[in-house]
C-alpha cells in the first residue's frame, strides 16, 4: 500500500477543485478580517497549475510537487502564495526522485512541509494561521502511521485534527499576517488559511485513501 | 459595483496599458512579469530603488517611478502583494552595478515575496539591501506579531530616498536613509465608506450612514474601532494625537505633514482636514516645514484620508526639495 | 451625509483657510470677500487673469493660481457663483496695469455675475476682457437657450492663457488665445453616482446599482440620460465619439487628451478610459500630442469621468508645456 | 390709500420669512433641474438682509429696495443673485425718494423691474424661469390697477397670475438656466426660480393689501 504518482495527481487537482468550490467562501472569511482576497488569490493559483499537469506525465511525485510550488509562487501573491509554495516546495524536496512513497513517508514529508511553513512565516500555533490546520494535521498523521493505524484511517484522523485546527481559530486574536492589525476584533471569525489549509488536507485524504 | 473597468480580470493590465500609453516619457511597462520601471533605466552606478506591493493603492508605486524617485514598481493583483518573479526581473532590469534597495511595507505577503526575490537576486549576483516600513501607530507593535503595517511614510521614503540616490549616494546609505525615514515618520488612517474589491464585487465592509471606521490600514480592511462619524476636527484629533505621541514629536520639531485622500475623499475635505492638522500641530508647538496633500496613497475608490507626520532634519528636507518627475510626483524639473 | 467637514456653514471658508496654511509660499487667500490670489500680485505690466465659479471642483480654481497660471479666483458657495464683489475685488487686487482677463465659464450664474463685476471694474477705470467657456457637447448648442456648458476646457485654457500672459503678451492677445483654446476644446462628462451639497444633505439625484448618468456638468446636477451601467470602453465611447464627431476632429490633428475624475474615481479607473481613449482615437488618426490624467474639474465626491480634447498647434502646445506653478498643477520649475 | 415704507418693511420681511419657510422646497426643486442650492442660495441672502432694515428706519423705500438689492447681489451668488438683486434695485430707481406710493406707482414699479430682470437675463416668457411667475404678475397687476379694481383684488389677481405662471413652467421644456441643459428631461418639474418669485409677489399681496 503505497502513494502512486496519480494519487499525487489527484491530491493536487482535488486540492484545485476544492479551492474553485470554496473560492467565494474563502474570500467572504478574508473580508472579515482580510483584505478579501484569499480565495481569489487561490483560485488565481491552482487554476494556474492544472494545465502543467498533463506536461507533467512519466516524471515523479517530485516534479509535480515542485511544479505546483513553483506556479504557486509566481502566480498567487500575498502571503498564501509564498506559504503554500514552500509547503509544496518542501514535499517536492522530501520526495525526490520518487514516483511513489509509504504512508511514513508521506508522514515526514507533510512534518517537513510544515516545518518549512512555520520557518518562512515565522508563525506559531495560535497565532491564527494555517499552521493552526496545518501542524496538527500532521501530528495526528504522524501519531496514526507510527500506531499503525490503517493509513485510511490515518488520513482521516488527520483531516479531522485539521478541521478542528480550523474551527479553534475562531476565538483566537490574530498575531500573524492581515488579521492581528484589528487586534482584539479579529477574534470570532474563522482564518481564511487555516480553512484553505484544512481543504489541502481533506483533498490529501481524498485521493490518497482511496486503496486504503 | 460601479467602476470604470471593463472586466474585473483584466484591471490591473488594463491599468498598466493605460499608464504605459500615457507617460511613455517617463516609464516603460514590462508584461508578465509585470513591472513599471524607469525609461532610461539601469541609470549605471546609480542605487536602484525597487518599490512594488498590491494594486488599488494608485499613484503608488507605479506612479511615483521616474527621475529621483523610484527605478521600477511591481504591482501584484488588486491589494495582493507581487509575486517574487516579478520583483526578481524588476531587480535585474534596473540594476545598474551599485545595488538595488527593495523598499517594501510591512505586510506578511509584501516581506515574503520580496524576501524570496532578494535570495534569487543575491544568487544571481546583484547586491540587494531590503528596508522594511512599519508607520502605522493604529497597530500596537510587539515582538510577536506582524507587527506595524506599512503606509503614508512609504510614499516619503521613496522620494527622499530617490533623491538620495539620484545624488550617487551608495546603496548602504540609502537604505540607512530609508531607515532614518522610517524611524522618523508616523501615521494613522480612517474611512467613510469601505470600498470594493474588483474581483470580491462587494464591499468589503459595510458601514452605517453614522459609523466610520478609524485606524485602517490601505488594503479596504476595517480599522481598529468602529466609531459614530465625527467633525472634521474630531477625526484630526484621533488621528494626530497618537501620531504625536507616539515618536513622540516635541515642541520645536520640524515636520512635513502629510494628508493623504484614500481615494474617494475630494481635495476640498482634505484641506478642512489640513486646517484641523495645522491647528493641533500649534498647540503642541510642532512646526510644519513641508507638507503634501492629496490622493497619493489609496484604497480603490475608499472614502476617508489618513494622516502622516515625518519628522526632518536638514538633509532629510533637502533630498525632500530635490527634483523628481515622476506621474504621480514632480517638481524643480 | 459623510464628509469630512465641521459644519455645512463653514465648508468654503475652513477649505480657503487650509488652503492659505498650506501654500503660503504661492497663494494668498482674502476672506470677505473671498478670493485666492498669487502671493506677488499685483505683477506689474502682467495681463492678469480672474476666473471663479462655485467651489466643489477642487483644485479648480483656487488650486490653479500661481505663477504661469491665475492671478486669483473667486471660490463661491458649494456650485454657486461667486457674487460681483468677490470678482471685483479679486480684479482689483491683481490688475499690474496691463488688464484683467475674466475667463468664465458658460453657466448663467458665472456669466451674470462676472458682467456685473466688469462693469463695476471698468468704471474703476480698469481694462477687463471677458472670456467666455462654453466647451461642453452634451448639450446642444442654439441661440435660443443658454447654450453649452463649461467644463474640462476651463483647465486647459486657464493654463495656456496664463503662460500667454506670464510672457507678458498684452490681454487683447491673452483673450484671442484663450477664445482659440474654447474654439478648439470639446468635453463630455457621465457620474456612476450623484454627489451631495453639504448645505443639502442628501444626494442631488439617485442612481440605481445599474445605472449611469450620460452628460453631466460638473454641478452633481443629472445628465443628458440615464443609461444602463457599461463598461469602461463603452463609456469612452459614448463621450470620445460624440467629441469627437462635434468639432470634429480630424485624422492627422494633433490633441491633447485630458481625462478627469470627477472627484471620486480612483486613478486606477482613470488609466482604463485613458486606454480605451487612445484606442478610440488610434482609430480616428487622431494623434495624442499632451495628456493630463487625474482630478482636476470635480464634482465633490461624485464618482465618474469626463473626457476633453483639445485640438494643438505648435503655439498652443509651447504654452502648455510652459513652467508652471501652482497648488494644483505644476511642471518646468 | 397708498403703500407706505412701513409695508414696503413688511414686503421684505415676508419675503424672507416665505423663503426661510420654502427653502428645502426650493432646494428639492433645484436638485430636480438644477444643483439643489436655489432655496440655500435665497434664504443666505435674505437672512442677510434682515439684519439691515433696522438701520434703515426713517429712510424711504428707493434706500429699503436698493438696500435689498445690494444685499442679495453680494451675498446670493449664482442667477438668483444678481437677478433678483436687479428686480429690487429696479424697485429702487422707481421710488427715488418716496416714502410712500400709490397703488399704480407700485404696479409701474413691478413693471420696470421685471424688464430689468428680462434685460438682465435676456430670458424670454416659457423660457422656464421667474419670468414666467415674474411677468404675468405684472400684467395682471396693471390691467387691474387701470381698470380701478379695488388694490387688495389686484393684488390678489396678480398674486393668482404669479401662481399660474409657476405652474405653467412645469410641462416646458428650459431654454435658460441650469435646466436648459437637461432639455426634454426638463419637462415635467416646476421652476425653483419661477416659484420663489411667486413667494416674492404672495409677500407683496400679503403686505400691502392690509387696508385694502
Ligand atoms: N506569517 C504567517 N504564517 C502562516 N500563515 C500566514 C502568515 N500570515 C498570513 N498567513 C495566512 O495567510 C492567510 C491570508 O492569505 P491571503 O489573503 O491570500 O494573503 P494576504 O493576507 O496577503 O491577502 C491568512 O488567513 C493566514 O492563514
Ligand atoms: N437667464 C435667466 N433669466 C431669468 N431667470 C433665470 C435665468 N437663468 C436662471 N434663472 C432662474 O434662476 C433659477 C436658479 O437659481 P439658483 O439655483 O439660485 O442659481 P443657479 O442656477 O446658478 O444655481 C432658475 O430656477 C431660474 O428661474
Ligand atoms: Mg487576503
Ligand atoms: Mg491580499
Ligand atoms: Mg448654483
Ligand atoms: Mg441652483
Amino acid at each position: 500500500m503505497a502513494i502512486s504518482y496519480e494519487q499525487g495527481v489527484a491530491f493536487v487537482e482535488g486540492f484545485a477543485a476544492a479551492i474553485a468550490e470554496n473560492k467565494d467562501y474563502l474570500t467572504q472569511l478574508d473580508s472579515e478580517i482580510g483584505d478579501a482576497d484569499h480565495g481569489i488569490n487561490m483560485q488565481r493559483g491552482m487554476q494556474a497549475v492544472l494545465p502543467k499537469l498533463g506536461s507533467l506525465a512519466g516524471t515523479d511525485l517530485s516534479q509535480l510537487f515542485k511544479t505546483t510550488a513553483m506556479t504557486l509562487i509566481s502566480t498567487v501573491g500575498g502571503a498564501s502564495g509564498p506559504l503554500y509554495g514552500t509547503l509544496f516546495l518542501q514535499l517536492g524536496t522530501a520526495t525526490a526522485g520518487r514516483s511513489e512513497i509509504s504512508p511514513q513517508e508521506w508522514s515526514q514529508a507533510l512534518d517537513a512541509a510544515v516545518q518549512a511553513v512555520r520557518a518562512r512565516g515565522r508563525a506559531e500555533l495560535e497565532d491564527k494561521t494555517m499552521i493552526d490546520a496545518l501542524q496538527p494535521a500532521a501530528d495526528a498523521l504522524r501519531t496514526a502511521v507510527q500506531d499503525g493505524v490503517p493509513f485510511g484511517d490515518a488520513l482521516t484522523a488527520s483531516e479531522r485534527a485539521a478541521e478542528q485546527g480550523m474551527q479553534a481559530t475562531i476565538p483566537l486574536v490574530a498575531r500573524k499576517g492581515r488579521a492581528s492589525y484589528l487586534g482584539g476584533r479579529s477574534a470570532g471569525h474563522q482564518d481564511p488559511g487555516a480553512t484553505s489549509s484544512w481543504l489541502l488536507v481533506r483533498a490529501a485524504r481524498q485521493a490518497f485513501a482511496g486503496d486504503a | 459595483m460601479k467602476k470604470l473597468i471593463n472586466s474585473v480580470e483584466d484591471v490591473v493590465k488594463e491599468e498598466l496599458e493605460g499608464v504605459a500609453a500615457a507617460h511613455s516619457d517617463l516609464v516603460k511597462v514590462h508584461f508578465v512579469p509585470n513591472y513599471v520601471f524607469r525609461s532610461d533605466a539601469p541609470v549605471s552606478g546609480k542605487t536602484a530603488i525597487v518599490s512594488g506591493g498590491g494594486s488599488g493603492h494608485e499613484p503608488m508605486h507605479g506612479g511615483f517611478v521616474g527621475l529621483g524617485m523610484l527605478d521600477a514598481a511591481c504591482p501584484g493583483e488588486v491589494f495582493t502583494s507581487p509575486t517574487p518573479d516579478q520583483i526578481l526581473e524588476a531587480t535585474k532590469a534596473v540594476d545598474g552595478g551599485a545595488g538595488v534597495l527593495h523598499l517594501v511595507k510591512n505586510y506578511t505577503g509584501d516581506i515574503l515575496n520580496f524576501e524570496m526575490a532578494a535570495d534569487l537576486a543575491r544568487a544571481e549576483g546583484i547586491e540587494v539591501e531590503a528596508v522594511v516600513i512599519n508607520d502605522d501607530v493604529a497597530v500596537q507593535d510587539s515582538l510577536y506579531t506582524a507587527g506595524r503595517r506599512g503606509v503614508g511614510t512609504t510614499v516619503l521614503a521613496e522620494k527622499i530616498c530617490g533623491a538620495a540616490a539620484e545624488a550617487r549616494r551608495p546603496l548602504k546609505e540609502v537604505a540607512e536613509i530609508c531607515r532614518r525615514v522610517n524611524a522618523n515618520g508616523r501615521s494613522m488612517g480612517m474611512a467613510l465608506t469601505s470600498c470594493t474589491v474588483p474581483a470580491a464585487g462587494k464591499p468589503t465592509f459595510e458601514l452605517g450612514e453614522q459609523e466610520m471606521e478609524i485606524g485602517i490600514g490601505i488594503h479596504g480592511e476595517p480599522g481598529r474601532e468602529r466609531r459614530a462619524l465625527a467633525t472634521a476636527d474630531e477625526i484630526v484629533e484621533m488621528l494626530a494625537r497618537p501620531i504625536v505621541d507616539d515618536l513622540p514629536y516635541r515642541r520645536g520639531d520640524s515636520v512635513l505633514a502629510f494628508v493623504n485622500s484614500m481615494g474617494g475623499t475630494p481635495l476640498i475635505e482634505l484641506y478642512i482636514v489640513y486646517r484641523a492638522l495645522t491647528r493641533l500641530l500649534d498647540g503642541v508647538g510642532v512646526k510644519i516645514e513641508r507638507n503634501l496633500i492629496g490622493p497619493y496613497i489609496t484604497s480603490l475608490e475608499m472614502a476617508g484620508c489618513s494622516i502622516t507626520l515625518l519628522k526632518l532634519d536638514d538633509e532629510l528636507t533637502r533630498l525632500w526639495d530635490a527634483p523628481v518627475n515622476t506621474p504621480g510626483l514632480r517638481w524643480g524639473i
